[in-house]
């Protein structure tokens, strides 16, 4: 404990942080446990999910200033908590209630936008979940419950903070505060579990279920072109990172609305390297220095990274994906294809701004290739420990 | 044996990697100690156990799959043809060119990667392969300097992509993209599109400049001939592994003409640029683009002469990638390795593009036109060489004499073997992708031993003749060496007969060379460009089209936009 | 049962447009509490466990109650430029009624009713709002509506979260860290 | 290895119809042309000429390439008596190494691009006079070439036979530039400065590859024995004397006839070709 306390060597932060870590810290076991039985319920994806996110949250303590530390430790394990939680409880429209305070704990961070533009987002993702699922299963004429499919696929989008429900991202804004506490952290979990949890009982009706996967597909395929233009062409740097995590979203998005296994694969391949790869780079991205002239290999071959070439993690997702794109119809694996090709150009920028990490950085750095590497290489057992 | 002939070569080679890179690390600058070598001896194990393992093809599956790809690799006639030619391209440039340890590693393992993907067993491994290969090599480039690497980049990057559709569309209609395994009928047209156009890219056999001719342009050519020794023959194997899937055809007859004529328009239109080139380098640049667009003239035919001749044509690049980044940047020797490489006789890229063309004659009348346009592209790829000695030599590079020694002794020597290649290796690929019943048009014979070989529409005895030509030439220069007069010019002997100093000549700059001829459509592109740049969007309609506006509310997580989103998506799903 | 149902959709939506109305502590409580007394009438009224109905009403009341330590002193009600959130109060009456639409027949659709109301009212008022202390009770609202479309979990949920927000300071920080 | 072979081909290489042969029937050639501009005074031009040649030759790399690349080309081309199988012919072979020899010549052209742009365009009409009966009669062989007498071909033999005629003293280094005003000296044909001597002095090891592949693929082939080689090499110095006379004539008469009537010429060829090809 004495060695903790002098690793951390900070003051103590507020005590409703150490209160709100502990419970999450104890929430996230509870949830590992499935204690109580019944009401919380942590499906086998999202314990892999679990297993990637507890390194991005080390690496979020590690990276940062000797004095944050035990806040941020705080903060990451009230993350993890909220994100086991809204994996485990089986009832949707908890979660989407539960969605609401998770929203305004991460929001009432020190920041610089207010606390009101910051819940905004997930609030309507909230809203937009809850109602959907309230008007799915209540009984009524055919539209209401199209109208529930389309605010549960909404809902889904908004907590990620995907196009069209994009948050503003500034410069130097905490990590925690940031688009990635939703588009980099939490949101996975959800969408990981969510078309479980639609399939379960059946409770889409054919023309519900076409509603949903058209709109994750419609979606998926329009942040996949954002992200992969935006990323590329836009002047500021951190946008272009969350754009960066749009062309994640677009193939996970596109894989769950297919409703194919291979494509369900693929999203929740999409959704762990978001968490064990992009989030952890994107957070490197903030501490790194700018690229030298001579960059070194180690960050050139981030560019392949991050690019989504093979032997990374990005490969087997694009093949899972197009194959079940090809499988239900082959022209919707053009915008695909194109989002794969144009990736090559945003990576060089990406990587640039990683610029050649040294020391602690570095070590980061080798973790997430490994990390990725592992995705990349073996994606079968991870499909195995996920049951997919 | 045939297990280690497929085995062994890429261990050695990762091995290698990993040695000099641990080396690098320990101070020990070994790179080249330890990469060329193991280039050599992974050439040589492949070779004699081949041969000693008596030629059988042999294929080794795995339970496991890699990157969601099933896991196997194979090793026949076809592979082993195209693993020697990229294994000897790579000792080569392994041995003359010098390489700090990180890079020898990184190069050593590109190869290693090349030679896996070569024997890779399915389509969708071929194309996890082929992006690993794009990946090291984009990183190779850009680790020696920025220049061109985005080009290329984007050209293997659609590449591999294009590649992975073609297996993933091979997996949906055909169950699988096992190359032995799948249904003949699954290779539809489409498909082979795909395919066929990743191969392309990958080669750069396309009428227009590619990341080929552009990576030669670059101040350190070294990286650059190392994406090409590897990268173009990759290209190229999946033309051959697209023979193997359709049975020996591919999916339509019309597809051999549209290849075939791609071919020889990309063989023409690099000889253009080389003989419109402003430096010795942009001339060398063409080399291989020409020799790949005969060559892809010649396999896209679809006869087993054709297939055979591209074959040979093959090795003749390779050889080519090897060479050339080796060659001094002016002189006499320069321009006769140029030659060499630009399909001089009796060197092994002549007989590769001898019969190329006579496949091409010989597969009917209008292949035989387009054959007639390859040699038009040899004849000006010629002319451009006797340009390029006019061109001002940068004092740059001195190259490697011992290097050219052996990489042009190479290619003279499998000049002169070419009936024997032509029999024990070429053929058998030949016999064994497009075997003669497979095709409908002209099925021609090839016979092939020491003395040379023979096609029905013209013999060409490369050992004989070739052999004298080789023997005679050598002689002669080795004579001239003796005989060169103190005080002469020593690099370019070529004055007039008032012995007009060479050197005046060599004053002349790039600008004032102009271009034996001008094509009409030389500055199209750029043009174009301009074009493109000057459009806008007419001033009555700019105040209704504005992304940027709509880009702006989108991304500043305005209320109203996204309630404005949510709603007109409502009443689409509500109507 | 009907006209509880019905009282408490009615006492719930008043509630939430109260809430919407109000810029100040005493008036965001009221409110917060008169739509968590509301909502749980009306799930009480459509035959939910009455221990969650109750939960729900503890934790809107205790959450009203947390409200009162901060935020601006006094009731800040109908202040100028509150007209649209008036007109707002109505239309999504009007709404929620056109999204139950047949289920207004029975106890359950009119519970569902109220419950819709809250949820798009407090939603609208989150999107517009500046301040922190009608965000978090607008936030509060906005998760007692939606726990209230929902069972038992769905309303110990609603109860816990309005608590949790509840706790959160309403005080506005100073500078651009607010 | 066939060493009986690489022996007999050597033979060919260097002496016949290779090197010493070339080398003869390009001297023999360069005095004619002298002969028949300038009469003696020319005969004596064209002898100081070779013997020029002669004493660079050992120091001049280019020169000996071409040589060898020449004597290849006659290789390929089927003459009598060769002592290797006059089936081994090969026109593509023949067209390579003539075309290597050619430009071994052209790289003296830099600075003045005008004449390697005129040699190139040369070349090219050249090649489709060469190979558009080969395209009708899908073979390269010269002697197979030579004995076709099918009706059906005759008019693609006749224009390529023409338009190779027309090409010849562009593919050989001769002057075909317009030159006005009546009379040149023969001098004028050699030593026209620096630029193009080297490609002058070339020219003599290209008269036979390039006469005879045009007699042995035009013409059906002589029969093996001498009167069958002294009727090829009658051939061969008719075509070479019909090209020096016609760039004489151009000259004189101010025309630059080969390079305004070889390109359409070369349309027409390969148009006829194209007619042929798909009408048998």
């Amino acid at each position: 404990m004495t060695a903790l306390r002098a690793w951390f060597r900070d003051p103590r932060p507020g005590w409703w942080l150490l209160l709100a870590g502990a419970a999450g810290a104890a929430m996230t076991l509870l949830c590992l446990l499935g204690r109580p039985p019944g009401t919380l319920l942590l499906p086998p994806p999202s314990r892999v999910l679990l297993a990637f996110s507890a390194p991005a949250v080390a690496l979020m303590v590690w990276l940062a200033p000797r004095g944050d530390r035990l806040e941020r430790l705080c903060a990451g394990l009230v993350g993890l908590g909220s994100q086991a939680v809204l994996a485990s409880v089986p009832d949707l429209l908890a979660v989407a209630v539960l969605l609401v305070p998770v929203g305004f704990a991460v929001a009432a961070r020190p920041g610089r936008r207010s606390l009101s533009a910051r819940v905004r987002g997930p609030a309507l993702a909230a809203a937009l979940l809850g109602l959907g699922w309230a008007l799915l299963r209540s009984p009524g004429p055919a539209w209401l419950g199209r109208l529930g499919a389309l605010g549960v696929a909404l809902g889904l989008v908004a907590v990620g903070g995907l196009v069209p429900y994009l948050q503003e991202v500034e410069d130097g804004e905490p990590a925690e505060t940031s688009y990635l506490a939703w588009t980099g952290f939490l949101a996975p979990a959800l969408a990981l579990v969510l078309p479980f949890r639609l399939l379960q009982g059946h409770l889409l009706t054919p023309d519900e279920g076409m509603v949903v996967g058209a709109v994750l597909v419609g979606l998926g395929a329009l942040n996949l072109a954002w992200g992969a233009v935006g990323a590329w062409r836009t002047a500021s740097l951190a946008e272009a990172w969350r754009d960066s995590f749009l062309v994640d979203w677009g193939f996970a998005l596109i894989g769950l609305g297919l409703f194919e296994r291979d494509g369900l694969a693929a999203a929740y391949l999409a959704m762990l390297a978001v968490l064990g790869v992009r989030t952890p780079l994107a957070l490197l991205a903030r501490t790194a220095p700018a690229a030298g002239t001579s960059p070194r290999p180690l960050a050139l071959v981030l560019v392949v990274l991050l690019a989504g070439a093979a032997p990374f993690s990005g490969f087997p997702v694009r093949l899972l994906v197009l194959r079940a794109a090809t499988e239900l119809a082959w022209p919707l694996a053009i915008p695909l294809l194109m989002a794969m090709a144009l990736a090559a150009a945003h990576a060089l920028r990406l990587a640039r701004a990683l610029g050649s990490p040294r020391g602690r950085d570095a070590i980061g750095l080798a973790v997430v290739l490994a990390v990725s590497l592992v995705l990349g290489l073996v994606p079968g057992i991870l499909r195995g420990l996920g049951g997919i | 044996m045939s297990l280690a002939a497929m085995l062994v070569p890429p261990a050695l080679l990762a091995a290698a990697a990993i040695l000099s890179w641990s080396l690098g690390h320990t101070g020990v600058g070994a790179g080249r100690v330890v990469c060329a070598p193991a280039a050599w001896l992974a050439a040589g194990v492949e070779a004699v156990a081949w041969w000693w393992g008596g030629r059988v093809p042999l294929e080794l599956s795995l339970p496991f799959g890699l990157a969601g790809a099933p896991l196997g690799v194979k090793l026949d006639s076809s592979i082993f043809a195209l693993q020697m030619i990229t294994l000897l391209a790579l000792a080569l440039l392994f041995t003359f060119q010098p390489r700090d340890p990180g890079r020898a590693a990184l190069a050593s393992l590109v190869g290693g990667v090349a030679l896996g993907t070569l024997a890779a067993s399915s389509l969708s491994l071929t194309a996890f392969g082929l992006s690993v290969c794009s990946g090291l090599v984009w990183t190779a480039l850009a680790w020696d300097e920025r220049t061109e690497v985005g080009a290329t980049w984007g050209a293997l990057s659609l590449a591999w992509v294009l590649l992975l559709w073609a297996a993933v569309v091979l997996e949906v209609v055909g169950g699988t993209s096992v190359y032995s395994a799948v249904p003949v009928t699954a290779l539809q047209a489409p498909v082979f599109l795909l395919l066929a156009a990743a191969a392309l890219l990958c080669a750069g056999a396309l009428p227009w400049r590619t990341w080929v001719s552009l990576v030669w342009r670059r101040a350190r050519p070294a990286s650059g001939s190392l994406a090409v020794a590897v990268l173009v023959p990759l290209g190229f194997s999946l033309l051959l592994r697209a023979y193997a899937l359709g049975a020996g055809q591919w999916p339509g007859g019309w597809l051999h003409p549209l290849l075939a004529g791609l071919g020889a328009a990309t063989a023409l239109a690099a000889a253009g640029r080389a003989q419109a080139a402003g430096s010795v380098r942009a001339v060398r640049a063409e080399a291989v683009p020409l020799g790949a667009g005969l060559t892809l003239l010649g396999l896209a035919l679809g006869t087993p002469l054709g297939v055979a001749a591209a074959v040979l044509s093959l090795g003749g690049l390779g050889l080519v990638a090897g060479l050339v980044p080796l060659l001094p940047e002016g002189g006499l020797v320069a321009s006769l390795g140029d030659a060499l490489a630009f399909g001089a006789p009796p060197a092994l890229v002549f007989g590769g593009w001898l019969l190329c063309v006579q496949a091409a004659l010989e597969a009917g009348p209008v292949t035989g036109l387009m054959g007639l346009v390859g040699v038009f592209a040899w004849s000006v790829g010629l002319a451009a060489v006797a340009r390029a000695t006019w061109l001002p030599a940068p004092a740059a590079r001195s190259g490697s004499p011992v290097g050219l020694a052996v990489g042009a002794g190479l290619l003279l020597a499998a000049g002169v073997g070419l009936g024997g290649l032509a029999s024990l290796v070429a053929a058998p690929v030949a016999s064994d992708l497009a075997p003669p019943g497979s095709h409908g048009a002209a099925v021609s014979y090839l016979g092939g031993g020491a003395v040379g070989v023979t096609v029905p529409s013209g013999s060409w005895p490369a050992g004989a003749l070739g052999g004298a030509v080789a023997i005679v030439g050598v002689v002669l220069l080795a004579i001239v060496g003796l005989l060169r007069r103190p005080g002469r010019e020593p690099i370019r002997p070529l004055s007039g007969v008032e012995g007009e100093p060479a050197r005046a000549r060599r004053s002349v700059s790039a600008l004032e060379v102009k271009p034996l001829i001008e094509p009409p459509w030389r500055d199209l592109r750029d043009r174009l460009a301009t074009r493109l740049r000057g459009l806008r969007v007419p001033s009555q309609y700019r105040s209704l089209v504005r992304p940027n506006a709509v880009a702006a509310a989108a991304t500043r997580g305005r209320p109203w936009f996204w309630a404005l989103v949510t709603l007109a998506l409502a009443l689409v799903v509500t109507r | 049962m009907e006209a509880a149902a019905a009282a408490g959709a009615v006492l719930a939506w008043l509630g939430v447009s109260l809430l919407s109305l109000a810029d100040a502590r005493r008036g965001l409580a009221l409110g917060l509490v008169t739509t968590a007394l509301g909502l749980a009438l009306a799930a009480a009224a459509s035959g939910r466990q009455p221990s969650a109905a109750a939960a729900l009403a503890a934790g809107g009341a205790a959450g009203s109650l947390l409200r009162l330590r901060d935020g601006e002193p006094g009731w800040g009600l109908m202040r100028p430029g509150s007209t649209p959130r008036l007109v707002a109060a109505l239309l999504v009456f009007l709404a929620a009624v056109l999204l139950v639409g047949s289920g207004l027949g029975v106890p359950t659709g009119v519970a569902r009713l109220g419950a819709i109301a809250v949820a798009l009212l407090a939603l609208l008022r989150l999107l517009t709002v500046e301040r922190r202390s009608p965000a978090l009770g607008s936030g509060a609202a906005l998760a007692l509506g939606l726990g209230a479309l929902g069972g038992g979990t769905g309303l110990m949920a609603a109860a816990v979260a309005a608590v949790a927000l509840g706790t959160l300071s309403g005080a506005e920080a100073p500078g651009p860290g607010r | 290895m066939p060493w009986g072979d690489v022996a007999l081909q050597l033979l060919a290489l260097l002496v016949y119809p290779g090197a010493l042969f070339t080398g003869a029937v390009g001297a023999v050639c360069e005095l004619g042309i002298g002969l028949l501009l300038g009469g003696r005074a020319g005969a004596a031009e064209a002898l100081r000429h070779l013997v020029g040649v002669l004493r660079e030759l050992p120091g001049d790399p280019a020169a000996l390439l071409a040589w060898l690349f020449a004597s290849l080309a006659a290789c390929g081309s089927s003459v009598p008596l060769a002592p290797a199988a006059s089936s081994d012919g090969n026109l593509l072979l023949s067209a390579v190494a003539l075309a290597a020899a050619a430009w071994l010549g052209g790289m003296a052209f830099s600075g003045e691009e005008g004449g390697a742009r005129r040699l190139l365009l040369g070349q090219l009409c050249w090649l489709v006079a060469l190979l558009a009966p080969a395209l009708s009669a899908l073979s390269l062989r010269p002697q197979a070439l030579g004995a076709v007498t099918v009706p059906a071909l005759m008019p693609v033999k006749i224009l390529s036979g023409l338009l190779y005629l027309l090409c010849l003293p562009v593919l050989l280094g001769v002057p075909v530039e317009p030159r006005h005003g009546i009379g040149e000296p023969a001098s004028g044909w050699w030593s026209r400065g620096g630029a193009a001597a080297l490609s002058t002095r070339l020219r003599v090891f290209l008269w036979l590859p390039a006469c005879g592949l045009l007699a042995s693929a035009e013409v059906p082939p002589p029969p093996a024995d001498p009167t069958g080689a002294l009727r090829f090499l009658g051939v061969v110095l008719g075509l070479a004397a019909a090209a020096v006379g016609s760039a004489a004539v151009a000259r004189r008469l101010g025309w630059s006839l080969q390079l305004r009537l070889a390109p359409p010429l070369a349309g027409l060829v390969l148009v006829a070709a194209v007619v042929t090809m798909v009408t048998s």
